[in-house]
Parts: structure tokens; C-alpha cells; sequence
């Protein structure tokens, strides 16, 4: 059987450069970079060149920036916890509905345990934040805006020079999650002017268990985690070196291979959409049809229900996702359709195919057709018809 | 995730549709996941002597229902409705913990449809 | 040049049996655990497995009870906030003044951050905590007592059992940082009597960047991470699994091994110090004689400065340390060797060889030749004299 | 860390000990490290005829107390007490900055040295 993996936004296949790394850092350059000898000093230096690599895939002004991290939910909580917590006394958080959880939950933690009050900006129907809605909501104790660069789920892409602009103008930090974005898009963090940036490898070829915090010069942040004192103080812990070589040689390999692979994407998603669109009635794209993601196609079908479509998907192969890959096992609709005012019928029939460095035109063609049938198939037995509850 | 038993009633559903000419119907929803499901009979000598099943849910409930209709098949009113959602579970050979409460429909519809018929019989 | 490495409290060597599985997770075994499709499948049921074989080395109840987190230093600060932070109130933790500094800051951000008391017990000339001290210690507010299993400068093992039995009779939860004990001893998280233990895997021929906490059931505890709630909510964040899994390994490759290993590595161990305090004058044994971790020497060269007898030993292809590997290039007088009221300049000259795996029997003698004639050299023009400055 | 020339001078330190009938002795300590440096002169005509340094401290510290004793053999006073730790650590190649504050004690020394000599000169 045919096996196509379209679930790239919940991870990646390691690159085999990148293998080749973390190897290296396991087996030979093995020492402890605090360690004084040249077992030590080696690997000292090379912790230097992966957050080189990884500065220069966002432009940052320089390695010192990047701040490394057991994942991209732990940049995320290092970002929000350590302004709010830096003891400048400002408890007030502007975000979005449709952050990642790693956000939200964070925020509602600070809510409920910090005495912070956070302020979560709706988006339109393409799950968009307006930035004068970020305008608005800034008030004297604001804290930090965090807005993400683009949506896991839909694949928005957010206006987020434009909010940027308004945040430098107003005095507020900014911060983004571009967790999704980095390695498909251009980001650029001075010309886009964010304060901080999250980022994780195993979104772009590297590692799981790695993320990465960009802070701007001069913003005061607390940590989170206390003891030896690595990474400048502002996350202790022994480096994970591997991981973390790994993740700097895939921050090389996506710079090298922007702008040609978010074009490639694009055209591959863009055949897909368009195929789905066409082959399946009663069919609908979520998120907005230009400024999305390149890797990301997220679609309705009315009447069936998107677990039964991803095991039948599974059972042909193709691996895909509905609404976010999350561990609780609750199937409640996902909760950025809902604020993207999706009903609820049509949210539970959603699916997520996100395309990656090895996807083919034929894998495309193959889930078109699979796709297609899966729908028809699970369709001639909804009590719901093809067309759905809204048009019973 | 899912057993053998399982994924061949979701592969292979037997008995789906809408019986036509059916002598009762009843239709199901899981408030938690939205799920539904809907069952129709055809009694003849106080059996069951068809039955068919619809449903909108994910692979468990789809399992299920199918399940559903091949226990019901030539059972006496009472025999079906004896029948429990955790007899369906059971006889698929167990589900996974988290479906358990909201994709197992099956047997309430059934007698959903059962009531239905007993309703028209006196009615 | 011969090249020993004699550094392996600060990190060891992965094993190739642990490299095979990190690779294997990287380019075949990709998924996302929290995936529903066969990619995530596969990886979940992995997951397990690898929390199987932590909870065997250290005799949990059961696999539930292990909880991976990014770093032994994310772990024992989990330990520490999420139980002073579970909401019942408690504000008092009793620790030694011996622990690493994962413990010691931790504690010190909540002295100054959250309202916490923290009680330091000192230590005796051998580095070990009196276990009726900390019956002493304990009031009507103490959380946790935390006390580590082993010392990562010393060696000196801790009576964890007579600590955790007096605690259990309290009714005090207990937290033991085993991350150097783990591995070396023949540790029993049941027999022990413990609530939570701390473990690293790259102190155990694991990679880098991956620790656990094992949290006896029932233990009420709050993640300092939010985001998709992994780890059963505890620690949110996409599993770093190639690291997890490596783990695994190491820690199955560490259950087989023991106790041989041990007992091997005590015999080298014990060549070395008598090697050493019979050939350099003026030299003497830090920690205790007998009740230390196998595979650590710690030993003071009067008159002598540790950087440049590091620097020295380096030069020969001898890597070892002089107390933590620490982060900050600071060159105060450790913390350890301080408390135990070894004097400053005994302090200053004192070095940590500690061995592992590969270390043979001619290593041992080849870092015994090396290090009489490094001491010697720099005796010849310390201002000291070869005794010291307290014999001057 | 250390460049070649620090890495050749605390390998083969040069004129290190103590001269038995030195003219000027000076030796100052380090607070924040504990460091000592001690430095023997013997002085003719004006010019340091000879030159020994002892020291406890870090590798940074033994190649600065080298580099002193090569940088001041035959100056005169004068010249000799122009130099400065600066100058040492500059002429080792630069020393990592962590050092810098704590391990480049020997110009200090030699300036203790030289006092000690006119100290024993005038009295
Ligand atoms: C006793 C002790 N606790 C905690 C740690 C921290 O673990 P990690 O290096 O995984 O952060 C170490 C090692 O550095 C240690 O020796
Ligand atoms: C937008 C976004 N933010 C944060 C994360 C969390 O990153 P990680 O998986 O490294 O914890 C993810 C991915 O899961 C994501 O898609």
C-alpha cells in the first residue's frame, strides 16, 4: 500500500543532514559545553554555530538572540511567564482565539494563578486578526501582545508587521509564535519588528524535543527554569546538545532552500485544494485562500465526521489530521474553526493535510482520489445526507 | 487504536441505509461529540426481521452500528430489547476508553426505533 | 596522545545501542504520539515503552509514574514548584546546602519570588546530611524535604532511606535528585521510600536534553509547562522522542548492568584514590571513603589551583573537573567542598575524575603518572610550598 | 580557550622560583580568586638583572608571571615599573575575558618587587 504522509504540521521526517548531526554530538563530540577541557570547549563552540544558523534563518541581529529550549510550548511559556513575571508589575496580555495552546493555556494559567488579565482577540471568518482590534485592546498595563506568525490548524497567515508597527508605536512588546511559519515563509524578525519569536525543530526537519526563543537585545525576561545557569541564565539545564545541533543544521537547511520550496508547496497545495474542491461536492476550504501556508490544506466535507475520514484515510495510507494533533483524546470541535465561526457540524467534518519536503504530485493525485471515495463511501450512510444538517 | 473486529465493521458496514417501508425508527444524539445515529426495523411476528442503520460519528459509532444490526437480526422484541450499548461494545471486542461514552449509540436507537414501533402498534 | 576522559559526572558517551534507537526515531518512527494515524500510533506505543523501562531501573509501581521532561534540572525544578505551588498552601522546604544548583536556585527563586522559607541543612566534613536534622527541620508548613541521592562533586551517597522513613512518618512528601545515583547504585524508589525522583539521561550513556521525575500515584503536583498536555498535563510539549527513547534504552542497558558495573567501576575507582594519595604528597580525599558513588575521586593537592592542574591534565589528553561543570566561568570555591569546611585553598585544589564505561585499568594509571607529575611541576614555583599554606 | 603563546608559557614557564639573594621581593594576591603571585628581583646598574616569579592561580596566571620576567629582564627601573598588566596580558595574545580581572597579577608583583628594592635602597 501506498503510505503518504500529509501531517506535517504535527512534525516531521528528521533530514538525513540532520541525523548525521545528532549522531556526531552523541557519539563524538560528546562533552559537556560548561566543561572546561576540550571535550568541552568543542562542543562550546559548536552550541555557537547552531545559534548562528538558527539567527540567520529569521534575522536576527546576532547568535546571542536565540535562546535554546526542550521544545517550542516551553518558548512559548518562556516568552509569556517571563515578561509577565520580570517584575516591571504590567499583568495585562493581549493575544488571540486562535493561538496555540501552548499559548492559551498559559495565559489562562496567569489568569487563574498570577492575577493577569489577558484579553483574546477574535479573528473573521479566515481566522484573521484585525490589527486594530490589537490597537483597541492595549491598554497602560499591557504586558506583551502575542500573536502568531501563522495558524497550525488553517494555515491564516496573520498580519503581523502590521501589529508589530502598532506595538512599537504604543511601547508594548511583541511576541510571536511562528512556530508554523518558520521555514515556509520569509520571517524576518527586525524587518517584521516582533521583540520575541518561537520557533521548533521538528516542524522543519530537525528534532522533537528542541525549540528556540528569539529575544531582541535589551528585553528583560525572567526564566523559568533555575539551576546552572546555561543559556545566559535564562534557561537552565544541560544543553541538549544533539537536539540542538540538529535543530541548527535544519535552520541551514530551510534558509538554503527558501524561496524554491515555499513555491513548490504552494503549487502542490494549490492542486490539492483545487482538486478536492472539485471532485467533492458539498466541500469547503478553511482559512483564507491566499495568505495561508504553503505546506497547509484544511478542508470541510458536510456530513461526515472527521475521525471516521482519517481512519478511513489511515486504513489507505494517508496520514492527516483534524484540527490540531492533541493528546487529550476529546474530539471537541476544534476550537479555532469556532472562532472562526465555522459551525460545528462542518468543524467536526474538517481535515488537515499538510504537505512536506517529500511530498510528490502522485501522493496529491492519490489522496485526491482516496479522498474523494472515503467521503462518498461514509456519506451513503450519514443520516445526515451529503449536504449536511443546514441543508436537511 | 482499534481492534480487528472494529475496523472491519467500519471497513465493511453491514446493513446501512434506511429501511424504506420501515415499522419504526428512532434517531439518537451524543450531546458530548454531536454523534448520531439512526436505526430503522421491520417486525414481523413480534421479531426483528430487517434492520438497517445511518449514522454521523467517527469509526467507533460507524463499528457500532453495524455491529448492532447483525446482533439484532431475528431477536424477539424482548430478546433486543435486552440488548446494551456495552453488550455492542463487547461484542466488537472492546473499545478504547475515551469512545466509550459518546460513540456507542447503537443500542439506544435501536430502541428508539423499538418504541417507535410499539407506539404505531398501539396508537 | 592518549586521550581519557575521566568527566563523566559532567556527561557521558552515548552508547551505540542508544544511538541505534535515537536514529531509529528520527527517520522511521517519526509520528507524532499525539497523532491518531499509524505514524503517531506506532510512536505512542513507543512512548510507553520507554516509560516501561525508566520505571523498571528504579522499581516504579508502574509506568504511569515517570514523567520526561527536557533536563534532570527540568525535572527537580518540577519537583520543587509543583509541589509548593499544588495550591495546598504549604510554604516551607527543607534541602542541603550540598544539592546541585537545579535545587539550590529553584529554592532561591521561591525564597524571593513566591513567599517560600527554605531551610539548607549543612553537612558533615564528609558532605552527608544527619537524618535528625531534618526531623528537626520539619514544621507545620513544610512542603517537601529535598535531598539529593548522591553528590555530583563528592560523591558522597546520602541515608535516603532513614530521611524518607522520617518524612513518611511526618506525613512530608520527599524528593531525592538521583541524577547522579541513578545508574551506579542499585536504587528502589519502593524500598527507598521516596515521592519523586529526579534522573538524567546523559549522566547514564543517554543523549543530552532529556531527564524524568518519577511522581509516586497519588502525589499532587502542578506543571510549570502548559500548553497540549502531554505527560498526562504535567509537562505540555510535543515529547522530545528520539531523546525519550534513547533514554529508554540507557535505561534498560543500566538495569542489566548493574550491580557488575558497579563493583567494576568501584574497583578502578579505589586504584585511583590509593594511586593517587600514595603517590603525590599532601593530597587527600574529599567525600566519604566508603559511602560514595563508584565511580567518583575526589581529591585536594595542596598548594596547587585546580584550573591550571585541568589545564594541565588537559594538555595530556585528561579531561577532568574541578567540582561542577558550571556555566558561568565563575572560579569561586564550590559550594560542595565550602559546606563541608574543606578550607578555601584545599577547595581550590581539588579535582573530580570520574569514570565510566570505557575507563580501563590503564587509564587509571596513566591519569595517576600524569597527575603526580602535573602536581609536582606546579608545586616546584607555587608560593605556597608543596604543604600548603596552612603548613607554612 | 587559551591561545598558543599562554598555552607555551604555562607549559614552559620560564624563570620560575625564587632568587635566593634577590634584591626586591613583592607578592600580592587576588581578592576575588585567591590568587598569589610573588616576584624576586635582582637589580644592578638600575637596570633587573634577573627574575623569578612563583605563582598559585590558573593558567592564565603561571603564563602571565612568565611573560612578566621575559618583558622585564634587563629594563631599567623606570621602564620596568611602566608596565602594566594590560601590557602583559597583550603580550600573551589577549587572555579570555573571564580571566582578565583575576589572573593577570604580575606587573602588580613586580611593582611590589621593585618598591620592596627602593624601600631597601633608602632605608
Ligand atoms: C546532582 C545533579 N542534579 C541535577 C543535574 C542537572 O541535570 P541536567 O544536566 O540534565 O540538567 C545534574 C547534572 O548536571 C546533577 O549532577
Ligand atoms: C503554532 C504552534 N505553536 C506551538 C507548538 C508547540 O511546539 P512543540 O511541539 O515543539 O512543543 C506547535 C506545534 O505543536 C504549533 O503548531
Amino acid at each position: 500500500m501506498r503510505r503518504v504522509y500529509l501531517d506535517n504540521a504535527a512534525t516531521t521526517r528528521v533530514a538525513p543532514e540532520v541525523v548525521e548531526v545528532v549522531v556526531a554530538y552523541m557519539q563524538d563530540k560528546y562533552g559537556n559545553p560548561s566543561s572546561v577541557h576540550e571535550f568541552g570547549r568543542t562542543v562550546r563552540r559548536s552550541l555557537q554555530t547552531a545559534r548562528q544558523q538558527v539567527a540567520e534563518l529569521i534575522n536576527a541581529n546576532c547568535p546571542g538572540e536565540i535562546y535554546f529550549t526542550g521544545s517550542g510550548t516551553e518558548a512559548d511559556n518562556l516568552a509569556i511567564k517571563g515578561i509577565v513575571l520580570n517584575g516591571e508589575g504590567k499583568r495585562h496580555i493581549i493575544t488571540s482565539a486562535v493561538e496555540h495552546h501552548a499559548i492559551l493555556h498559559t495565559c489562562e494559567d496567569l489568569e487563574e494563578n498570577h492575577g493577569c488579565r489577558v484579553t483574546y482577540l477574535p479573528v473573521n471568518g479566515y481566522g484573521m486578526v484585525d490589527p486594530a482590534s490589537v490597537r483597541e485592546a492595549i491598554a497602560d498595563d499591557t504586558a506583551l501582545v502575542s500573536i502568531m506568525y501563522a495558524n497550525n490548524e488553517v494555515g491564516t497567515i496573520q498580519p503581523i508587521r502590521e501589529i508589530a508597527a502598532i506595538c512599537r508605536e504604543k511601547g508594548v512588546l511583541m511576541h510571536t509564535d511562528a512556530v508554523q511559519g518558520v521555514g515556509q515563509l520569509p520571517i524576518d524578525v527586525q524587518a517584521d519588528g516582533v521583540d520575541m519569536l518561537t520557533l521548533s525543530a521538528h516542524k522543519i526537519y530537525g528534532p522533537k524535543g528542541v525549540g528556540a526563543l528569539y529575544v531582541r537585545s535589551g528585553v528583560k525576561i525572567r526564566p523559568i527554569i533555575h539551576g546552572g545557569g546555561q543559556e545566559r541564565g535564562l534557561r537552565s539545564g544541560t544543553e541538549g546538545i544533539p537536539a540542538i545541533m540538529g535543530l541548527g543544521k535544519a535552520a541551514e537547511l530551510a534558509r538554503l532552500r527558501l524561496p524554491e520550496y515555499g513555491e513548490r508547496l504552494t503549487r502542490l497545495r494549490d492542486r490539492l485544494i483545487t482538486g478536492l474542491l472539485e471532485r467533492v461536492p458539498y466541500s469547503c476550504l478553511n482559512g483564507h485562500p491566499v495568505k495561508r501556508l504553503p505546506a497547509n490544506a484544511n478542508i470541510s466535507f458536510s456530513s461526515v465526521e472527521g475521525e471516521a475520514l482519517l481512519l478511513d484515510l489511515d486504513l489507505h495510507g494517508i496520514a492527516a489530521s483534524s484540527g490540531s494533533a492533541c493528546s487529550s483524546g476529546s474530539e471537541a470541535p476544534s476550537h479555532v474553526l469556532t472562532a472562526m465561526g465555522v459551525s460545528v457540524e462542518e468543524a467536526r467534518g474538517s481535515v488537515r493535510l499538510t504537505l512536506g519536503l517529500e511530498t510528490s504530485a502522485e501522493d496529491i493525485d492519490y489522496t485526491i482520489d482516496t479522498l474523494a471515495a472515503v467521503v462518498e463511501r461514509l456519506r451513503a450512510f450519514s443520516p445526515l445526507g451529503e449536504k449536511g444538517a443546514q441543508h436537511v | 487504536m482499534y481492534n480487528d473486529i472494529v475496523i472491519d465493521h467500519f471497513t465493511n458496514p453491514r446493513n446501512t441505509g434506511e429501511l424504506a417501508d420501515a415499522d419504526g425508527s428512532g434517531k439518537v444524539g451524543s450531546p458530548t461529540c454531536g454523534d448520531i445515529m439512526m436505526v430503522t426495523i421491520k417486525v414481523a411476528d413480534n421479531r426483528i426481521q430487517d434492520v438497517k442503520f445511518k449514522t454521523f460519528g467517527c469509526g467507533a459509532a460507524i463499528a457500532s452500528g453495524s455491529m448492532l444490526t447483525e446482533m439484532v437480526k431475528g431477536k424477539t422484541i424482548t430478546e433486543a430489547l435486552q440488548i446494551t450499548d456495552a453488550m455492542v461494545a463487547e461484542a466488537l471486542g472492546g473499545l478504547p476508553e475515551p469512545k466509550l461514552h459518546c460513540s456507542n449509540l447503537a443500542a439506544s436507537a435501536l430502541h428508539e426505533a423499538i418504541k417507535d414501533y410499539q407506539a404505531k402498534q398501539n396508537g
